[in-house]
C-alpha cells in the first residue's frame, strides 16, 4: 500500500515536470510539431472516443507474449548454457554473433512465416528480447558463488532442487531488471510492429495520427503509452521488491 | 582437526573435499560399520561450514536451516522439533530467526551456518573455522554444543581451525599444514579430546609442539623465498 | 559521391556570397516513376542551364518527409492530393504547382482466383492508410459501383512488404506503383486495371507558400526544365536514361532491360475536378475541413 | 593477443552455426525473402564495389557520437543522484518518467530542432540510450559497498577523489555491461534513423536494398552490420576484460 | 577497547563512530595537545579496519595499502619507504603485493587491511576484530607491531575484539557492552597494557571479572525476554 503512494507520488511529480518542460518548450519554441499541452490535455476525451482501450489492450497482448515466450526459451537455455561446458561452447557463439543481428530486417521473413497478424509482432518482439534473458540469464549464473552450490548439494539436493532453492532466486533480481530493460525496448518497438496488419495498438494510434499530421492526437497517443509504460515498470519495481526484498537490504 | 597458517591453503582444501564430494567423482570414500561406499550427498547427509558461512542469501535464518531437511523430505517429528528449537536456543539464534542473511553481523550468520549443519545430523561435517567470529562465552557454547551432537551421531568431521586450544578440545586427530602447496608438517593423535584445559605438563607439551609447528612453518616459508 | 556532395555545399555557399547564381531548391521525395522526370533535370544538366541547384531528399516512407516538411528543410516535394490537404488542415501552407505521372496498377494474386475486378469483393487488399493509395482504390472501387468496404482494406505501410504479401498469396489483392506492379506481374499476378485507366492522377508535386514567395523565379525555372526533361525522356529510347530510372524508381538491378513506361505529360495544374473529389473523401475521413478550396491549395507558378 | 585467437574462434564459430542454419532455412522454407547463402556470398565483392566503407564509418559516427554524448551527460547525472537526495527528488520521477516515452515518436521535433542530418540522427541515439545510462550509473552507485567510502573518506580523500577511486571503478563492469546493451539499441534503431536525410550509412544500405526488393544485398547488408556489431561487442568485451580483470576473478 | 557478545551491535557502533566522522557532522572532538578541535578527515588522519575489512577490490593490495598517502599527496622519504616495506615484512604480504582482494584468503584480507591503517600514521584507529581470521603466530606478531606503531605516534584508537587476553594486552581501558541498545556494562581502566599474559593473581582475577560481564550480559539478554 505504502509501495503504492510511493509510486503514486514519483507520477505525479515526474507527469507534472515533464509537462513544465513541455510547456516551457512549447512556448518558447513556437513551432507546430510541439503543440501547447493545455491544447492537448483539453482534447483528452478523444482517445476515450477512439477507444483506447482497445488499442492498450492489443499492445499488452504482444509484448506480455512475446516477453513470457522469451522468457520460456531464454531461461532454460541460459541456464543450461551456465552450466554446461558443452552446451555453452556450441551455443555461446551462436548467440554472441547473432545479438546484434538487426531483428527488425528480418520483417519480412517473420512475416512470410508467421502471417501479418500477431504471430509475426510476437516473434519479432521474441527475437529481440530472447537475447537479452539468454545472454543475462548465463551471466547471473556463473555469478552465482559457488559455496551456494556445495552447500545445497552437500545437503543433498537433485539437480532440479538446485534450480529451485539456488539458481532461480540468484538470478531473479538481475532478470527483473532486464524484463524492465526488455519492456522498455518492446514498447519502442510498437512503432515497427504496428505498422502493418492492424489497426490496433498504441504504436498504431501514435503512427495513424502522425500519417494525418494530427499532432494533438499524436501527443495523446504518446501520453498515453507513456503511462502505460511507467505502469508496467511500477509493476515490476511491486514484483521485485516483493519477491526479492532480501537483495535490496 | 586442522591447523596452519594464515593463507597456507586450509580454505582450499575444504573447498575441493566439498567440491569433490559433491561433483560425486567419487574418489573419497566413506567407511562406516565396516563397510566402505563411495561417499554421495544422496546417501550420505554432509554438512559443510564455509569460512563465509554460505547461508542463502534469499532464504530466512529459519528457511536457511531447514533446507536440508526439505530437500531430503524428511518427516519432522515432535522430537526433532524439539531437538532443532534447543539448537537454536543453544546457539542464541531464536530472535534471528526470520531475518535475511544480509541483517546478520559476522558472529549471528556463523551461528546460523552451525545451526544447519548440526540440525540435518550430518554423517561427514565439514567446517572452516566455525567459531572465528563468536565471543568467548558464545564459541565455549558451541564447542560443547558440538560435542553433545558429535557424541549422539558421531559424525566423521573435518574442522579448520586457528586455535592450538581448540584443536587440543575438539580434534581427536591434529594435522599442521606447511604453507608450500599444501602439504601436511606434522600429524597427531589427540588424547585430550573432549578435555577442557587440563593443567597436566603433557597438555601443555602438546600444545608447545603444535606451536612450534605452526612457527617453523612460517620460518620455513620465510627462508624458501 | 562525396565530391560529389562536398560541390553542392560549395554551391550553396556561393549563392550566398554572389547574386545572380545558381538557387537552391531542396526536393523531398520518395522513390517512384514519378521522379525520373526530376532526377533527369540534373543528370541532364538542366539544373546548370536554369541555374538550378536541385537538393533531392530520398525519404523511406510518407511520415519522416512529413516531418523534414515540417521542420523546413524542404522547399518542394513530391506527394499526392490528400497528403496536400492534410499539411493544409495542419496549418502548413503549401501549395500544388504541378502534376506527376505515376501509375497505380490493381493486382490480384496468382493464386487468389480473381481475374477480373468484378470479382473482387469481400477480397482482401493491403494498403497505405489515408494516402493516395487509400483514396485511388476507393475512387476505383466507386468506379466499378463497389463499396469502399466491400473489400478488405489492411494497412501495411512499406510497399514492399506489400509486395511479399502479395507475391506469397498472404494476401488477394494489391494496388501498387511501378516498379513494384511490373515485379509483381512478373511472378505472375493479373492486372485488373491502373488509376490512370479512370482518369485518376492524384500524384503531384508542390511547394510551400515560403518558397513560392522567396523563390518564384527558381520555381517557374524548374517547371521548365521539367518540361524538357519529359520531352526527352518521350522522344528518347529508354535505354539511354536507364540509369536514372533505376536511381528515381528504385527498379532492382535485374530489371534493367525489361522498364517500360508510359508517356509523360508535361507539367499542368491538376485539374479542378480531381481536387475537388479528394478535398471531399479527405474531408469525409476527418483528414482535413470540407471548406477548403481549390484555390487554397493550387497555386500557378507560370503566372 | 589469446583473448583476440579466442574471439576469433567465437566469430568463425558462430559464422558458420548461423550460416549453416540459414542455409537449413533457405533449403526447407523456400521461400524468396530467405535466398540460399551461397547466392549472397558470391555476390559478396558488390559490396565493396558499393563502398561499403563509407556506410559503415558513416552509421559509426553516428552511434560513437550519440554513444559519448549519452554518457558524457548519463554518468555525471546518474552519480548525482546516487548521491545527493535533493537531486534525486527532483530527477528521479523525471526521469522514470520519460524512460517509457518512446523516444522515435520524437523524430519530428528532434528533426525540427536540430535538422534532418546527423544531428536529429545523434539527437534520438542519445535520447535512447542517455536514460539507461542514468538508470544504469544511479543503481550501481546505490550498490557500493559504504564501508568503501568510509575508508576511503577518512583517509582523507575529497569528493573529486572518492569519485575517482571509489566511484568510477566500481560502477564500471555494470557501465559497461550497459553500454554493450546500448550499442546493440543503436545498432538496430540505424533503420530508424538512415530512412531520411541520408545516403549513408548500414541502416540505409539495407533499407534501400529492402525497397528495391533486391534480397540479396539485403542480406549482405545485414551479415555487414552483424559483423561491425560483433566487432563492436568484442571490443567493449576487450576493454572490460583490461580495465575490470578484478571483477572477473 | 571494546567487548562484548555477538550481535550485541559493537560493529555497528565502529560504523556510527566513522560514519560520524566522515559525514564531518563535528560531533566527536580529538583533543591532543590540549587543544581540541572538532575531528576533520581533511585534518587528522583515520585509519578504519573494518569487520570485511573494506579493501577497494579493484586496487591490489599494494595500492590499496598506499592509496591514503597517494590521497593526501604525501611525499614518500627514503626512510618511509623503508618503514613500509618492514610492515609489509611483518604482516606478511610481500609476495601478495600484486593479488586483488578477491584473491586472498581471510586472513591475507585481514593483513592487508591493517598493513593499510599502520602505514598512514593514523591520528585515530578504529579496528573491527582485526586479528579474527589470523592464526595464533601470525596474530601475536600483528598485536606487537601494532604496539610498536602505537607507542610511535600514540594514535587514539578504539579497538572491538572477542578476546579477553587481547583485551587485556592491548587495551588502556576496556569497555564491555550490552545486549540491550548498546548500553555500556562494564568500564575499567587496564593496568595490564602491553604486557603480554602476567602470571599474577590480579590479572587472573581481571579476566575472571570480565568473563562474567560477558556472561551476565548474556544471562541479563536471556531472562529479559
Ligand atoms: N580466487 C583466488 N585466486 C587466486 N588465488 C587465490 C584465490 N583464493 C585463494 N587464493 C590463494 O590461495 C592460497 C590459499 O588460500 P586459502 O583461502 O585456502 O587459505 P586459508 O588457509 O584458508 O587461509 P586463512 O586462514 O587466512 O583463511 C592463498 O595464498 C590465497 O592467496
Ligand atoms: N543491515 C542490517 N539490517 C538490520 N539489522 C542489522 C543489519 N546489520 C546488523 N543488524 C543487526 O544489528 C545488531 C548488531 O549488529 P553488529 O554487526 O553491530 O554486531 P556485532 O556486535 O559486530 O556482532 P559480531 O561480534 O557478531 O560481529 C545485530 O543484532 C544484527 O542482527
Ligand atoms: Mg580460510
Ligand atoms: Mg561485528
Amino acid at each position: 500500500m505504502n509501495r503504492l503512494i510511493k509510486h503514486g507520488i514519483i507520477f505525479v511529480q515526474g507527469f507534472l515536470l515533464i509537462n513544465l518542460l513541455w510547456w516551457l518548450a512549447s512556448t518558447v519554441l513556437d513551432i507546430n510539431v510541439i503543440p501547447n499541452p493545455i491544447l492537448v490535455y483539453k482534447q483528452f476525451p478523444t482517445i476515450f472516443e477512439d477507444n483506447i482501450y482497445i488499442h492498450i489492450g492489443a499492445s499488452l497482448k504482444r509484448i506480455g507474449l512475446g516477453l513470457l515466450l522469451s522468457l520460456l526459451v531464454g531461461v532454460p537455455i541460459g541456464i543450461l548454457m551456465g552450466y554446461s561446458k558443452i552446451a555453452n561452447k556450441i551455443l555461446y557463439p551462436l548467440i554472441y554473433f547473432s545479438y546484434p543481428i538487426p531483428k527488425t530486417a528480418l520483417l519480412p521473413v517473420t512475416m512470410l512465416l508467421w502471417g501479418m497478424r500477431d504471430g509475426s509482432k510476437i516473434a519479432i518482439i521474441f527475437l529481440i528480447i530472447v537475447f537479452q534473458v539468454i545472454v543475462s540469464v548465463r551471466d547471473s549464473v556463473s555469478h552465482i558463488d559457488r559455496t551456494m552450490y556445495q552447500v545445497t548439494r552437500s545437503a543433498g539436493a537433485n539437480k532440479r532442487q538446485i534450480i529451485r532453492h539456488v539458481t532461480l532466486p540468484a538470478i531473479l533480481p538481475e532478470l527483473l531488471t532486464n524484463i524492465r530493460v526488455s519492456l522498455g525496448t518492446a514498447v519502442s518497438i510498437l512503432f515497427f510492429i504496428e505498422a502493418y496488419g492492424t489497426k490496433h495498438g498504441m504504436g498504431y494510434y501514435i503512427l495513424d495520427a502522425w500519417s494525418r499530421i494530427n499532432y494533438i492526437d499524436m501527443y495523446l497517443g504518446i501520453i498515453v503509452i507513456s503511462i502505460v509504460g511507467f505502469i508496467l515498470f511500477v509493476s515490476i519495481d511491486i514484483i521485485a521488491d516483493k519477491i526479492c526484498r532480501w537483495s535490496s537490504l | 582437526m586442522i591447523l596452519g597458517t594464515s593463507g597456507c591453503g586450509k580454505s582450499t582444501l575444504v573447498n575441493t573435499l566439498a567440491g569433490t564430494i559433491t561433483s560425486t567423482s567419487g574418489d573419497i570414500v566413506y567407511v562406516k560399520e565396516q563397510q566402505s561406499k563411495p561417499l554421495n550427498p544422496k546417501i550420505h547427509k554432509i554438512g559443510i561450514i564455509p569460512q563465509n558461512c554460505g547461508l542463502l542469501p534469499w532464504k530466512t535464518v529459519k528457511e536457511n536451516c531447514l533446507l536440508p531437511l526439505r530437500i531430503r523430505k524428511e518427516q519432522v517429528s515432535e522430537s526433532r522439533i524439539k531437538e532443532i528449537t534447543n539448537i537454536y536456543k543453544s546457539l542464541d539464534i531464536e530472535k534471528l530467526l526470520h531475518k535475511y542473511p544480509k541483517e546478520l553481523s559476522g558472529g549471528q550468520a556463523q551461528r546460523a551456518a552451525i545451526a544447519r549443519a548440526f540440525i540435518m545430523r550430518p554423517d561427514l561435517l565439514l567446517m572452516d573455522e566455525p567459531f572465528s567470529a563468536l565471543d568467548e562465552i558464545t564459541r565455549e557454547e558451541a564447542r560443547e554444543l558440538f560435542l553433545k551432537i558429535w557424541n549422539q551421531h558421531k559424525p566423521t568431521t573435518v574442522l579448520v581451525t586457528h586455535s592450538i586450544e581448540e584443536a587440543l578440545y575438539l580434534g581427536n586427530r591434529i594435522i599442521v599444514m606447511g604453507t608450500d602447496k599444501g602439504n601436511i608438517k606434522h600429524q597427531m593423535d589427540n588424547p585430550y579430546f573432549g578435555q577442557l584445559s587440563p593443567q597436566s605438563l603433557e597438555y601443555l607439551a602438546a600444545k608447545q609442539l603444535l606451536r612450534k609447528q605452526l612457527i617453523k612453518t612460517e620460518v620455513g616459508e620465510q627462508t624458501s623465498e | 559521391n562525396e565530391t560529389n556532395n562536398t560541390n553542392q555545399k560549395d554551391n550553396v555557399e556561393r549563392t550566398e556570397t554572389t547574386e545572380d547564381t545558381q538557387t537552391v531548391l531542396r526536393i523531398g521525395m520518395i522513390s517512384s516513376t514519378d521522379a525520373i522526370p526530376f532526377v533527369l533535370i540534373d543528370k541532364n544538366g538542366l539544373a546548370d542551364k536554369y541555374k538550378l541547384d536541385i537538393q533531392f531528399e530520398v525519404f523511406k516512407s510518407a511520415k519522416d518527409r512529413d516531418a523534414a516538411l515540417q521542420a523546413g528543410e524542404l522547399d518542394g516535394f513530391l506527394a499526392d492530393l490528400i497528403a496536400v490537404c492534410m499539411y493544409q488542415n495542419a496549418n502548413l501552407d503549401v501549395k500544388i504547382t504541378g502534376s506527376t505521372d505515376g501509375d497505380f496498377v490493381l493486382l490480384a494474386g496468382k493464386n487468389s482466383g480473381v481475374t477480373d475486378i468484378s470479382q473482387i469483393k469481400g477480397k482482401s487488399i493491403a494498403i497505405s492508410e489515408n494516402t493516395l493509395i487509400d483514396y485511388t482504390l476507393d475512387k476505383i472501387l466507386e468506379n466499378n459501383n463497389f463499396q469502399s468496404d466491400d473489400v478488405k482494406k489492411e494497412v501495411v505501410d512499406r510497399i514492399p512488404d506489400r509486395f511479399e504479401l502479395l507475391r506469397n498469396d498472404k494476401i488477394d489483392l494489391g494496388l501498387m506503383p511501378e516498379p513494384f506492379a511490373s515485379l509483381a506481374l512478373e511472378s505472375g499476378a493479373i492486372n485488373l486495371g491502373s488509376a490512370s485507366e479512370y482518369g485518376l492522377y492524384p500524384a503531384i508535386s508542390a511547394f510551400t507558400q515560403t518558397a513560392i514567395d522567396e523563390k518564384a523565379d527558381a520555381i517557374r525555372d524548374f517547371y521548365k526544365a521539367y518540361n524538357e526533361a519529359v520531352e526527352y525522356m518521350n522522344n528518347t529510347d529508354i535505354a539511354e536514361y536507364e540509369e536514372a530510372v533505376i536511381e528515381a524508381a528504385g527498379y532492382p538491378e535485374e530489371m534493367s532491360g525489361k522498364i517500360q513506361l508510359g508517356k509523360f505529360r508535361t507539367n499542368e495544374l491538376p485539374s479542378k475536378e480531381g481536387v475537388e473529389a479528394a478535398i471531399t473523401w479527405a474531408s469525409e475521413k476527418g483528414l482535413c475541413s470540407s471548406s477548403l478550396t481549390y484555390d487554397q491549395v493550387v497555386y500557378d507558378v507560370s503566372k
